[in-house]
Parts: structure tokens; C-alpha cells; sequence
């Protein structure tokens, strides 16, 4: 069908963004002067025009129905001349010219389940990923552990409690950090910890016995032969449970219902503001899982957040306070136990050492 | 049927956050394809496993990416969701919308897929959770007559992302939204058609508070940033102090470089800009009174990725400071010097920062003709192993 | 004869330090090993190269070190440094020496050698530069029979070396002389015959100044410290301030924690000392004021070394606080099991430190039966790659 | 002969170092209080019970004549009772407990051609090696460099000019690094250049070819066969002159008199005092031998001191000076090119990036 093939549109692009702005934006483009938290979950920015627009935050579990989709115009229509947008935190935000509406949407979003907050020194969304809804890798759930989270620590994202600062947190479900959670003021990450599975009976059809070989970094894939059949052993006490050897044969398994767990990190941050962008470390190296709820991986969370709270001076993220107070503190109030895994043994292990006498005694 | 009885799941439907078991739930009644879905969650938590299993390969005519294939190994139980392929949709830049056009998705989608979708993916794309293969194609279709097309997947350029700068931000030192739509229309062929060595991802941040994260997950990324001195209007800064702003603890000495110095006496606050390294928080303390610098630009920085498999990295600092100005052929330039690069010296699955670190930076610059720079580095190399590339021949 | 023509090491007499080449010409006129010497190194001036082979294995009977062989590559021109071996002698803790001591090391390296010497070399040892072979064994009787031995070379312990410590120094926080020596002579064996994958060297600072840099080049580097609170006399500081000190600038502001406030007002220092690291600069700048805690002992660190050829090595925290009193039993059953361990998993020409990072430094510490502590570590580990130990058998 | 095994004396270790101490050391033994520096090159320590002790602190070549030993010995007796010591750098000290025969013995001793300084902030004499004077390995001399730097900038060791805090400064002849050259505020270090050049005619004889293989960190030394005999081939290429070949192997060598010379390195420390130990980096990436004075190496080490005297502040060593003003600021300073040698590409350099925007534009 020559005509349907001429027909086609590719290549396309997304729309342009002008489309989708509100004339207070097209008019004050690049003119902003400065912001205010008017309150949680509402930011005002003034143009050097003296105009205002307001941003109301609205929580969002990321998973969206189209219905929602469909609420969500209705209540922009009807607030926000039809004008909203996403956060990079997956938050919604209605963009209005008029102040008065703005309780009115509040009200009106609140009550449909979607709070309203996560703005300035707050705890916002968990960037997250797919989990058990939809990938296969996946050593937890995702979406399940955000909302038993964020359920838990809702007052740090509506402001009825305070934080000293911006408080990141996301997961992965996976060594793969989809929710490139290596920099979160506070990490969950997915780990499996049993060493793979091979299905010898598939693994000749499904991949190369080399490159599969070639696939794992510690070299604890062997090739052997099998019954005849060429397939691969793996050397258990080499295995670190990185999954590339999953990524790239799928008749090796690491996913395991009684051995996969959450491992959760600390002190990242991305921003520049004050100290350099830094990798989150380990503060927890495993917690097993427990659906629905993952109460034990809440209460860490809400361990860490809650002596962060109580002991960090106003804009000190999550690392720049445990720099500050030292690590032997942070595990002494966190009463997390330290153990040989959270001493690195990777390929930049000697700079994590500490070669100098610069340590609290505690 | 067992696939409405999902106990566990439904315990997250309670709660102040909002619940994505709500969010399906609003299907379940129109939608079988919902309904298994939930029963197959069910049986993950109660399984603690994912019942997914590896993708396989499909997608649209002519695109290589965009659609990431999944199937259940639960096929027998939960037949609808034997296949459960998602969708990688274009964003629009500063994922702004209308209402006309959120209508216009959730149609699309109500039509041709589960109608669950992701608000948005950690790359930035539109998700589309949900459909079999004989969808996708007129899903295909709907959308691009809609104006949309797919995001990346496989080894391609993925849509790039960016904060949402000019449009709502003061501090946007270049324009993030129209550099990065500009960049995924003239990049169209490098994001459809998987020709890379693995996944290349970019993402532009208007400051040095880098709200899209870029420096953390962007193969390049493009951070606005200023040559001048910050603005300062003492007037305001006045104001803040006399406000109650502890100028002294929460602003120099936060300072990273301590090149702050307040005069109570005289109310002055003096910056020594030269030692100022616009980290942004003077700024983002006092947005009145202190304002980036007006000769604006941006830093590129490489490389950043996760973990796997050599160990996660940070983009690196390659041109401390390049105007971004229309129709930013310098830019492009570079980034198609680099691909060059990285399509030539560059081993399956490797991303271009690893690429790096194994042929050596210096190496790297010298290939795509830029000019090692201090600024490139935390400090000068602390072993011997120099590389040195001449030597005198002996008699 | 060429040999006393040197006009290239000639210019090297004249300046305002002390010349090397001066303390040569003192012995030419009676040493033709060192006329010969000269005209070698002139040589080696002129064509910009040594002109010394490869060593050969030479030594005193019964012991496998303390001796380098040297050959000259000239030896046709330079017959009397054709052996040109270096001789290593244990040097007395804290490099103390009486004139006697002295001039009895003279005699016998008169006797026996060039009459050249290192004092000292870079391990410590004091070494006698040039002799033939056929003069090591009497050398020996004569060293031994005034109370010296040989040091240490090869795959061996070496001569471990200290600070000067209580002799002569307010700072140190455990007797490093004394450690020195009772180490020195409980190891003599692994000190004289080469039995470890490759060079063992120990070095003792009392305090964290680190005045025989342990932890840049000591595979076990003693560094003393405290545990308790800095002890302070506020009438010294104050006279200090009164003297002129800039207390703030240069004390509080240099404090690496940020752990001390000065009370202008009050004249009074507030020393936080639970976050003070002991980095000893407070201490240093104050010595009259400021000096170290009562509860003192000292810090273990293992594993420093040159680059060759993984890369240098700093020492790293092994444990942060031990005390430090004769006769060191748990000092030395750490030291022995840290040797064991090495014995057992080392490679060859793999020190300890680089062993370490091979096998891991958990794995390490579970051998040699040490808690792991945060102490030891900058920070956490930041990658996930976490080699766990046990899971549960499925079905 | 059993007799002479039988009275063959081993075993000992070295003398006591009580026998050495002064009577006034063993008094005070662990009892010193605070100490001053009297001036360059003398310093008072002040005991708990009151007594003073003086010690004056002499420069030295490293290299000595027995004859000087004896030299010393009668400095000794006539001035300090008999007592002396070595300190860590190689500087002698006489320890004096009569404070009037400081200054004959200054006299005395510097008229000998042995001048006195090096302690406080200064700069003390310079750890080194064997050079052309013992090692076969050396890149370049030890002791002539040294002579040349110290002539050139004994200002800064006797008193006569003023540095911010102590400036250790270091030689090593090759990479082996004898002179732990690798954490001091300025470094000089002998570099190869030139590919190992294999002698194929010895080769079979001196050593295994599979151990000088393997002791290749980089690979770049392949075996092969040549006029039937077994031998190596070098990939030059991968060569990056660490010489660990030649210390397996006398066969191959590296020592170039056209090619070999000296690198710089700075900003390396020891002490914890304030900030951590750390290692020293490169500044200047090679320069040609140039003996017997070395100009350009002097001039480089001298252009290092000059900036850093003028610009840091006091207490600051020059790594801390550097930190805080930045390496761009310290290359624009001292003119010293930036090269992409200086980038590193070893195992850690991922560490060494800037993986932030906290940098200075210049
Ligand atoms: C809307 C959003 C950008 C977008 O295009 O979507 C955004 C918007 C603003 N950011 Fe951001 N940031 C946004 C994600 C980020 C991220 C990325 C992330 O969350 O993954 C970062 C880096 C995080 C990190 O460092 O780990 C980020 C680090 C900052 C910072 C630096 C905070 C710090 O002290 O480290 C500021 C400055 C401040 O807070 O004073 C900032 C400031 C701001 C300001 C005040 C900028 C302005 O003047 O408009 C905006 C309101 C912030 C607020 O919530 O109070 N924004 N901001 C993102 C909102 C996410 C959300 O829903 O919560
Ligand atoms: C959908 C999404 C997660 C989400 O829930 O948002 C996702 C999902 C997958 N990612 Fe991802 N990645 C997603 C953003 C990321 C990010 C974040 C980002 O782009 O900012 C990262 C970290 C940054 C980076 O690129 O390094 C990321 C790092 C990975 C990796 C590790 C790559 C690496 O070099 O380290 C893999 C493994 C691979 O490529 O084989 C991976 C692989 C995958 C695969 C394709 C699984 C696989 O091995 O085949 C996942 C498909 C899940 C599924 O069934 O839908 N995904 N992935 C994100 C893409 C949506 C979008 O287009 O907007
Ligand atoms: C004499 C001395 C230099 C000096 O002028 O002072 C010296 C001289 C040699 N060292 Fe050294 N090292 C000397 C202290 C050091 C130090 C400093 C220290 O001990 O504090 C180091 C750095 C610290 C360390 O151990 O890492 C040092 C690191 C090396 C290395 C590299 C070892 C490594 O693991 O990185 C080698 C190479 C080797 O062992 O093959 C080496 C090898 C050598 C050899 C044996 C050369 C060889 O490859 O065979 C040199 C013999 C020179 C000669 O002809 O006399 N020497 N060597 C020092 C010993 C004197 C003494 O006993 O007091
Ligand atoms: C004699 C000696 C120890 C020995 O047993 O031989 C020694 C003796 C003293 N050192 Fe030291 N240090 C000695 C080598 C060192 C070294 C090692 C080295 O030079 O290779 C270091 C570490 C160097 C580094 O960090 O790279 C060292 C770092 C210090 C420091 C810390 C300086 C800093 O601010 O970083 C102090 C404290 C101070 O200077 O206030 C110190 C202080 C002292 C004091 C004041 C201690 C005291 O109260 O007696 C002594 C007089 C210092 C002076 O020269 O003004 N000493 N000192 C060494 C003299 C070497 C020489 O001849 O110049
Ligand atoms: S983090 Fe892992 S499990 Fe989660 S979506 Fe990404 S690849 Fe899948
Ligand atoms: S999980 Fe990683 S380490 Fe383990 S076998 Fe697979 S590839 Fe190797
Ligand atoms: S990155 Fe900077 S410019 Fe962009 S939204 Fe954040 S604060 Fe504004
Ligand atoms: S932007 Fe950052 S570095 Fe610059 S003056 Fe402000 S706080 Fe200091
Ligand atoms: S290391 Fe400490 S105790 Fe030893 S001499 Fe130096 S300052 Fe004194
Ligand atoms: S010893 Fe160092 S860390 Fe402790 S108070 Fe003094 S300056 Fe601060
Ligand atoms: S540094 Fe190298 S050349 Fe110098 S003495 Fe040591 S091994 Fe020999
Ligand atoms: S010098 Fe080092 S890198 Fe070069 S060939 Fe020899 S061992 Fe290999």
C-alpha cells in the first residue's frame, strides 16, 4: 500500500513547547526576577513586568489512569486557563495568573487524593521506577514502596513538619538505577543476592555461551559443557549480583522471592549549591522484602529522616550533614549497624579509605 | 475470577499519598487488560518476584527504539497480559500541556493500550504502560497525527530533558526548552534508529542547581552558568538581613569558596568573584538581591551514567563555558565530533564516559579538538604513568 | 689520569649548601674506590645515564638481606668500582648518636669501604656507600662487634623508623623510641632473612604531625593520638591572643571540623571535642596553651607505598585507638597475623596494602579478627556491587 | 672453623638508644612541655621541671665523608657534650644544654661549610635518593639536582626569606620513588621516556620470559620468537615507563640519556595538621636532564616557591594554598602549561574529574 506508506508521519518530534505555554509565560520568557514560597506546595514567580504566576504542587504517584488525566484537565481548565505542567519529580503543577483561584484548587485537587506541597525545604516525590509492574529485572517492588513512604513521611511534604533542606529521595528496583537513585539524599535500591540460575536446557538457544561469559565483570562465569551441551557454571563466591548477565541472556534468573531485598543509601545530591554533586553511599545493605507494606525499609527511611531533621543546621542536605558530623555519628544515631559490606571492595575502593587521623573517636 | 481478589496490592489503597492501585483500579471495570494486570501484581507480592519476562524485540515500521516488549510468564493464568509492551512517547520540552492536549493523549491511549501510563519515565518520555503488538502501530499512527512522536530506546539517542528555565525560572542562564527541542528535531534520525554503541542521553539544566539532575544521568549535559560577576543589589540584601537572614552563617560561610565577606558596619556584602565558583547558593538564598551574571552561557559536562557495569559516574567537565545561542551549530558540532568517536573507538554497551576513561581524557580531547583546561579537572594526575608520545631515537 | 678530571661534578663545590661533591674529594686522595667513583659519575654527567648494572646477590653469610650489590658498566675504565655494594645498617632509634658512636662507624667504614655514606637512607638505615664483596663478611664482624647489624632489603622486614618522640618533642602521645627498638629486636629474624612475599616496613610517629611521614611510606605507619579532650590552659591562650595571635583566623578557621569558637568577649576557647579529629594544628600553633589529651595511645594505619605498580598507597585507619605499652603483645600478635595472612594470599612482590585491595578489605579484616568500624573509612561504600555472603536455598 | 661460627655475632639489632641520649634528654624524657624556635635553625624545648634544652639544627648533603663524621663528632664534644642526631630529613642536630654555646657553634659549623636553618616555616633540606651516584634505575641524578635547587633557594632554608609554612620538598631518580616523593609540597621525579629497548642476545639468559611478561602492568610487553631464540617485543605504544620490566629483567633498559629527565609535582603532604595527607601532582611534565646544575628544574622549583611565598597564607602549604585558589589560577601563576598529561588516565583518573560547575573560569 504505497498510499498508507506515503501517508505516514515519522520523525516528527514532540510538539513545540510554545504550544503549550500560558500567555503570563509567553509574556514574561526569560524576564523572572525572583520566586517566594507563598506555602508549601505554592510558588509565586514576579517578572521584571510585575507580573505573578503562580505554581501549585501537586502530589502524584506517577502511575497515572487517563482518567486522571482527564480530572486533571478539567481542573486546569477550570483554575489555570488549561495550563499545567510536570515536575522532573513527576509532580503536576498548575500554572495560574489569578491568586484567588489558587485555594480553591487546592481544595478541590485535595480533595480528589491529590495533596497538594514538596516545595522549598521539603521531602517531594520519590523519583522512581517500574518494579514489578512492569519490568523483569526488577529485585522490588517500586511504586509499592514509594507509597508506603510517602504515606509515612507525608507531613515532610505537605510542611506540617520541617526539614532543613531539600530532601531527595528515589528508588531503583534494580542495580540498572533506572531512577538514577546513585545521588538521592536518601536511596532505595532493589538488590538481588543469590547468584544466578542457569537454565542449561535453554541457555544454548537463547544466547552465545561467549558473550554471555564476556558479560560479567568479576569473571565468575565459566563456560562448561553440559550433557553435551555447551552452557556456562557460575563461580558463586565471584558473583557481586550486578545482573548483567541477566540483562544479556534471559535463561540465567537472579530474581528470587526469598533473597531479593531493598538496600538503602545516603548523602547524595545533584545540585551544586554550596558542596559538589556527590554519590550516595551505603547506609543499610539489606532489608528483606516485605509487601505491601516494606515496613521495615519505611521505618529506616523515616529513622534517617528523622535524625536528619532533628540534627542538620538550616540548608545542609542530607551528606553535607553527615560530612560534618562524621560517619561513626550517623550510624551511631541511626543505630544502623556497621558492617564489612559497607566498606567498598570495588574498583575505587582505596579512595574511600581513610589514610589520614581525621576520624571522631565516635 | 482470582484476578479481582488482589488483598495485598489493595492494601496500598488507603493513605495519604495517592495510590497507583487507585489509579488502576479506575480501569479495572473497562479494561481485562487491567483487571489481569492486577491479579498478576497480586501474585508478584505475594510471589516477591516480578512475573515479567525478558523483552523481546518489537516496535514501529522504520523506528528501532520507542517500544519496550514484555511478556508475562503468567500467560496461562493472566492471558491479557501475555504481551505488555510500553510505549516511549516524546515529551514536550518542560513537560508543559494543555488540557486539550492531556485529552488528546488519554484518548489515544484509552484506544489503543491499557490506559495506564507513566507521568513521566526517569528519562522523561511519556510512558505508555501497556498493549500488545498489533497496537502499536495504529497507536503510532494516532499519535504523530496528533503531533507526537516516540522517545528513544536500545542503543540511540534518547529524548532529551530539560528544567524548565526561561519559563518559569529566574535563573535560567540559556534557554533550556527551546536548546533542547531544537536538539531532539535535528537529532530525529540518531533517537528512531538505534546506530550507537549503546544509549546516549542528554539533558540541560538552565543552572547550577541542575533540577533536571543532568549531571547525575546525562551523557551530556548542558548546565547554564555565567563568566561575569553575580548582580547585587545591596538594597535588597539589606532587606534580607534586616529581615532576620543570618548573612554571615547561612550565606559566606556556606560559601564553598569562602569568597564572601559581609560588613555589618557598612551593610555591604563584597563578593570576590573571581574565586566565586556559581554554585547558587548565595543566590538561592537572597533570589531579590543576588542574580546570576549577565555574560550567560553554559558548562557541557560528559559523560554521567549508572552503575553498570564499571561503577557509576558523574559527567565531567569538557567545555567549562560555551554561549547557547540559536542555531547552536558550535554545539552540535561537538556533540556529532563526539559521536564520531564514539561510533569508531567505542565497544558494544559502552557509554561514551566509560569510552572515556579507557582511551584516556587527553587522548579523547585531542580527537575531538578541544583544549585540555584545567577547569576539566578536580587536580592535575597524582601517578607517573604518563603516557609520553615522543621519544628521541639513539644513534 | 681521566678520572681526576671532573669538570661537570666540579661545579657542583661551589654554592652556599653543602656539596656532595666536597665530601668525596675529602677521601680521594687516600681512596682510589672513590677517585674512581668520581670519574664514573662524570661520566654519567656527560652522557646524562648511570653507568651501574643491575645488582647481584651478595651479602653476609646467614642472612638474606642489608646488602645491595652493585656493579659499574664502566668497569674497564673504572676497574675500582667495578663492586661498588651498598651496606645497610640499622640505625638507633631516633637517629640519636654520641661522638664516640660516630667515630667508631667512621673506623670500621674507613676500614672496610669507599668511607662514603648515606646518613641516612630513605628507610632510615645508615648506609656505607661503596665496597667489593670481599669486604662485606669482615665489615659485618667488625659492626656487630660495636653493637650494630645489618638493616634490611629483599622481601623482608625493614629497619623500622620513628620520630624523635618523648626524647625530644611535647607532642608525642606514646613512646616511639621505645616501640622502635622492642620491634626492631622482636623481629630480628624477619628483619635479616627475606621470607615475605615482598619489603614489610614500619614507621612510628607520635603525633599526628607525622614527622617520619608513616603514612605515605610505611605498609604499617604507628601514629599517635588521643582519645580524650585537648588539654587547654585559658591563661596561655589568652596570652597568646594578647601576644597577638589572630585566634580566629588562624586557629578556629583552620580547624578542620570547625569544632573550636572563640569567645572575643569572654576571651575563652570553646574546643567541641567530640568533633575534633586530633589533626594537631591548634595544638601546634599554641604549644603553651594547647596539648594533646591524657588518655593516649595511638592509631594503627596499614599499607602505604610508593606507586610501582598499581599506583601509591596511603596508609589506611586499621584501628583507630590502641595503647601503646610494653611489651606491645596485642600490637605484635596483630602484626603477626597481618604477616600471616599476606604469607598465605600475597603474590609475589604484592605488598600488603595492594593485597588488601585485591581481596577486599572486609574480607581482610574478618581474617586478622578486627571489627569493621566507620573509622576506617571515608565514607561508604557508593557502589552496589556488595559481595553478600548467604542466601537461601529455593525449593 | 667452628670457633669463628661459634663467636660470629648476628642478630643484635641496632645499639640501645639510651646510650645515645643526653643526660638531659633523660631527664626530661616524656616530659617536654612547649618548644620555640629561637631563631632559624634553633630551637628550645622547655620541660615540665624547668629545663631547656637547645637544639641546632645543621644543613646536610645526605652524602658524607667518615671524615665529616669525625668532624661532627669533635662539634660534638666541643660544644654539645658529645650528642647529636640525624632528623628525619637528613639535617644533623646538636643537642645543646648550655644556651651561650649556641652561637660559637653556629660559627664554628657554618664556617665548616655546614650552615644552619630549615626549621619553622621554611624550607628544610630536600629527601632523596641514589641517582647516578648508586642506582642502576635512575632517570636522573639525586644529590646534583638537590645541590642546584638548595644553592638556588637557601634563602628560604636559613631564615633569610619567609614562606607561609613548611615547604618539604623531595627527589626520587625514578618511579620505584625511594624519596616517597609522592606526598610532598614540591616533588622532583626522574622520568623515562623512551620505550624499554630489549637486548635479544642476553635476554634468554638473564631471565623468564613469562616474568618479564607478566610484570607488565600495562600489557605492552609481548613474547616472541627471534633468530629461534625467545624473546619479547614491546608495544610501544602501551609504554608508560614504569620500569617495573627492567627491575625483573637486566635485559631491557630504559635509562636514555637523550630522553630521560625530571618531572614536578606539587601540592603533596604528610602531616594532618588541618587538612588530610595527601598525595603531590603534576606540574611539570617532563624536562630534559641538564646536568650538572639542572637550570630549568631550579627555575621551576624556584618559580613554585616565589608564588606560593607570595601568595598563600600563613599556615597554608602549598597544596592548601593551591585548593583554595583553584589550578587554573596556579598554572596562570606559575606559567606552567596545561597538557593532557597532565589529565590523568591511570586507573583512579575518574576520580580526578571535575564532576561539578565548582570551578574557577580562570
Ligand atoms: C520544578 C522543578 C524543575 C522542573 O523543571 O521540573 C524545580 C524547580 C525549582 N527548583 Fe529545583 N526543581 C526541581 C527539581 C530539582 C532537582 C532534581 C530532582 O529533584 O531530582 C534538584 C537537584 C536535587 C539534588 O541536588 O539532589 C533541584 C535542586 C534545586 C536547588 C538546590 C537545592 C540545594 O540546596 O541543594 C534549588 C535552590 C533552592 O532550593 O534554594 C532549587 C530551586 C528551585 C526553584 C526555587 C527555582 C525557581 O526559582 O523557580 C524552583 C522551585 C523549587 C521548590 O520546589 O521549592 N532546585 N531541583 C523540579 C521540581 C521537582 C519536584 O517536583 O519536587
Ligand atoms: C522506563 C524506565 C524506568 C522508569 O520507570 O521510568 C527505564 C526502564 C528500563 N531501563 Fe532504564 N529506564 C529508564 C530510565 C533510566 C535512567 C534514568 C534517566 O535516563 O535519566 C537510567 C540511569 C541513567 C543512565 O542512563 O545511566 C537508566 C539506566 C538503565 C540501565 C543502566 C545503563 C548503564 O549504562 O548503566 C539499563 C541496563 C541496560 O541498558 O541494559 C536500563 C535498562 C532498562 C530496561 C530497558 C530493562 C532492560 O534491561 O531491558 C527497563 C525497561 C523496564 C520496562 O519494563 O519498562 N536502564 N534507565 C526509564 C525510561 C523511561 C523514559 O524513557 O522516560
Ligand atoms: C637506598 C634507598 C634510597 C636512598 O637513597 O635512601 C633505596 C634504594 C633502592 N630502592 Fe627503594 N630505597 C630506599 C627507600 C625506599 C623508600 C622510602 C622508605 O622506605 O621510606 C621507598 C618508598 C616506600 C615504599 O616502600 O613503597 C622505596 C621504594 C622502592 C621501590 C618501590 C616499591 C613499591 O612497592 O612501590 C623499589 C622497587 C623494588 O622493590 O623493586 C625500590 C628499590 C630500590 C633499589 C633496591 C633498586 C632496585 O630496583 O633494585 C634501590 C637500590 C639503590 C642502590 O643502588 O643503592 N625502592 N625505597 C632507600 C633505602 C635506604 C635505607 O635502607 O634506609
Ligand atoms: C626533627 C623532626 C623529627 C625527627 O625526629 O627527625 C621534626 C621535628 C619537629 N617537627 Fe616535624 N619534624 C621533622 C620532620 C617532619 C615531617 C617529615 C618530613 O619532613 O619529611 C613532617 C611531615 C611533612 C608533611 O606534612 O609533608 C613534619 C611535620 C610537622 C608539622 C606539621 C606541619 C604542617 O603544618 O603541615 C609540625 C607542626 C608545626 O610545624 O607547627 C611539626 C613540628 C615539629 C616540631 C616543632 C615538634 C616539636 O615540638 O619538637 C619539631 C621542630 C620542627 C621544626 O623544624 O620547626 N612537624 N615534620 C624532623 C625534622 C626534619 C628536618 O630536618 O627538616
Ligand atoms: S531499575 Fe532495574 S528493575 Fe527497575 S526499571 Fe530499571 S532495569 Fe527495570
Ligand atoms: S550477576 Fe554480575 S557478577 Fe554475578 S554472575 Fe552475573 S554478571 Fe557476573
Ligand atoms: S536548574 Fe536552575 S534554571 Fe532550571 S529550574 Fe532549576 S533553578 Fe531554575
Ligand atoms: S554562587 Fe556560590 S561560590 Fe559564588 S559567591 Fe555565591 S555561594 Fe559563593
Ligand atoms: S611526629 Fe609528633 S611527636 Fe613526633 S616529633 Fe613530630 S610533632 Fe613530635
Ligand atoms: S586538633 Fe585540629 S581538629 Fe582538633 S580542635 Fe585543634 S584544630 Fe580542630
Ligand atoms: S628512586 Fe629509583 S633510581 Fe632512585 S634509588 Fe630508588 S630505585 Fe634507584
Ligand atoms: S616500562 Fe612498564 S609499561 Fe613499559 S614495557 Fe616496561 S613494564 Fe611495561
Amino acid at each position: 500500500m504505497p498510499e498508507a506508506v506515503q501517508k505516514r508521519i515519522t520523525d516528527i518530534g514532540p510538539p513545540h513547547y510554545e504550544k503549550f505555554l500560558p500567555p503570563i509565560i509567553k509574556k514574561n520568557y526569560g524576564k523572572w526576577k525572583y520566586h517566594e514560597v507563598m506555602k508549601p506546595g505554592v510558588l509565586v514567580h514576579v517578572s521584571e513586568t510585575g507580573d505573578k504566576l503562580y505554581s501549585v504542587r501537586v502530589a502524584s504517584p506517577r502511575i497515572l489512569a487517563v482518567d486522571t488525566f482527564r480530572m486533571f484537565a478539567d481542573l486546569a481548565d477550570k483554575y489555570s486557563e488549561g495550563y499545567l505542567r510536570w515536575t522532573s519529580r513527576n509532580n503536576v503543577e498548575f500554572l495560574l495568573s489569578d491568586a484567588t483561584k489558587i485555594d480553591p484548587l487546592i481544595a478541590d485537587v485535595t480533595a480528589k487524593g491529590f495533596p497538594v506541597g514538596g516545595t522549598g525545604a521539603a521531602m517531594s516525590n520519590i523519583v522512581h521506577t517500574q518494579g514489578w509492574v512492569h519490568c523483569h529485572s526488577a529485585a522490588t517492588d517500586a511504586s509499592g514502596i514509594v507509597k508506603a513512604v510517602m504515606d509515612d513521611l507525608f507531613p515532610y511534604f505537605n510542611g506540617e513538619k520541617k526539614l532543613p533542606a531539600k530532601t531527595k529521595v528515589a528508588l531503583a528496583c534494580c542495580l540498572n538505577m533506572c531512577g538514577a537513585v546513585h545521588c538521592s539524599d536518601i536511596a532505595i535500591l532493589g538488590i538481588h543476592r543469590r547468584p544466578p540460575k542457569v537454565d542449561h536446557s535453554t541457555l544454548g538457544k537463547t544466547c552465545e555461551v561467549p558473550t554471555l561469559v564476556a558479560s560479567c565483570p568479576t569473571a565468575a562465569i565459566r563456560p562448561q559443557s553440559k550433557d553435551g551441551k555447551q552452557t556456562v557454571h557460575i563461580e558463586e563466591d565471584l558473583c557481586m549480583f550486578c545482573a548483567n548477565c541477566y540483562t544479556v541472556c534471559p535463561s540465567v534468573t537472579l530474581n528470587s522471592g526469598i533473597n531479593d531485598g531493598v538496600s538503602i543509601w545516603v548523602g547524595g545530591k545533584v545540585s551544586n549549591a554550596r558542596s559538589e554533586p556527590r554519590f550516595s553511599k551505603l547506609a543499610v545493605a539489606y532489608i528483606p522484602n516485605n509487601p505491601p507494606r516494606w515496613p521495615e525499609v519505611v521505618e529506616a527511611v523515616k529513622k534517617i529522616v528523622e535524625v536528619y531533621a532533628a540534627g542538620a543546621r538550616k540548608f545542609e542536605r542530607v551528606g553535607e550533614w553527615i560530612e560534618r558530623i562524621g560517619w561513626p555519628r550517623f550510624f551511631e544515631l541511626t543505630g544502623f549497624e556497621f558492617t564489612k559490606y559497607h566498606i567498598d571492595d570495588f574498583k575505587l575502593a582505596s579512595k574511600t579509605f581513610r589514610t589520614s587521623m581525621h576520624y571522631r573517636m565516635s | 475470577m482470582a484476578n479481582s481478589e488482589t488483598p495485598l496490592v489493595d492494601q496500598l489503597l488507603t493513605g495519604p499519598w495517592p495510590s497507583f492501585v487507585a489509579e488502576f483500579k479506575k480501569l479495572t471495570a473497562r479494561k481485562p487488560i487491567v483487571r489481569a494486570f492486577l491479579g498478576q501484581l497480586e501474585q508478584s507480592y505475594h510471589d516477591k518476584l516480578s512475573h515479567w519476562k525478558h523483552g523481546g524485540i518489537v516496535g514501529v515500521m522504520g523506528y528501532g527504539g520507542g517500544v519496550i516488549g514484555r511478556y508475562s510468564d503468567l500467560a496461562e493464568k493472566f492471558p491479557d497480559v501475555a504481551h505488555f509492551h510500553t510505549i516511549r512517547v516524546n515529551q514536550p520540552a518542560g513537560w508543559f500541556y494543555t488540557s486539550a492536549a492531556l485529552r488528546t493523549l488519554a484518548d489515544i491511549w484509552d484506544k489503543h493500550g491499557s490506559g495506564m501510563t507513566n507521568m513521566h519515565g526517569s528519562t522523561g518520555d511519556i510512558v505508555f504502560l501497556g498493549t500488545r503488538t498489533e497496537n502499536l502501530e495504529p497507536c503510532f499512527a494516532d499519535l504523530t497525527k496528533a503531533g507526537f512522536d516516540l522517545g528513544g530506546s536500545g542503543s540511540a539517542m534518547r529524548t532529551p530533558s530539560c528544567c524548565c528555565g526561561m519559563a518559569r525560572c529566574e535563573w535560567a542562564c540559556y534557554d533550556t526548552m527551546a536548546l533542547t527541542y531544537d536538539l531532539t528535531q535535528s537529532f530525529q534520525d540518531e533517537l528512531h534508529r538505534p546506530a550507537f554503541p549503546y544509549k546516549f542521553k542528554i539533558k540541560c539544566s538552565g543552572c547550577a542547581n541542575d533540577c533536571v539532575a543532568s549531571v547525575a544521568r546525562a551523557d551530556l549535559s548542558i548546565i547554564g552558568t555565567w563568566k561575569d560577576a553575580i548582580q547585587q543589589d545591596d538594597a535588597e540584601v539589606k532587606k534580607y538581613v534586616d529581615g532576620g537572614l543570618d548573612i554571615v552563617n547561612d550565606v559566606c560561610m556556606l560559601c564553598p569558596t569562602r569568597c564572601m565577606r559581609w560588613d555589618a558596619k557598612g551593610s555591604k556584602l563584597s563578593i570576590d568573584n573571581q574565586n566565586c565558583v556559581r554554585c547558587m547558593h548565595c543566590i538561592n538564598v537572597m533570589p531579590k538581591a543576588l542574580r546570576p551574571g549577565k555574560q550567560r552561557g553554559a558548562a557541557l559536562l560528559l559523560g554521567s551514567k549508572a552503575p553498570i557495569v564499571e561503577g557509576a559516574l558523574l559527567s565531567t567537565v569538557l567545555v567549562p563555558f560555551v554561549e547557547i545561542k540559536p542555531p547552536y551549530t558550535e554545539l552540535k558540532e561537538l556533540i556529532e565530533k563526539i559521536w564520531e568517536f564514539w561510533d569508531e573507538h567505542g565497544k558494544n554497551r559502552e557509554r561514551i564516559g566509560e569510552l572515556v576513561l579507557r582511551v584516556g581524557m587527553g587522548n579523547f580531547l585531542e580527537a575531538i579538538e578541544v583544549a585540555p583546561a584545567p577547569q576539566m579537572i578536580l587536580h592535575p594526575r597524582e601517578n607517573p604513568y604518563v603516557f609520553y608520545e615522543e621519544y628521541f631515537a639513539e644513534e
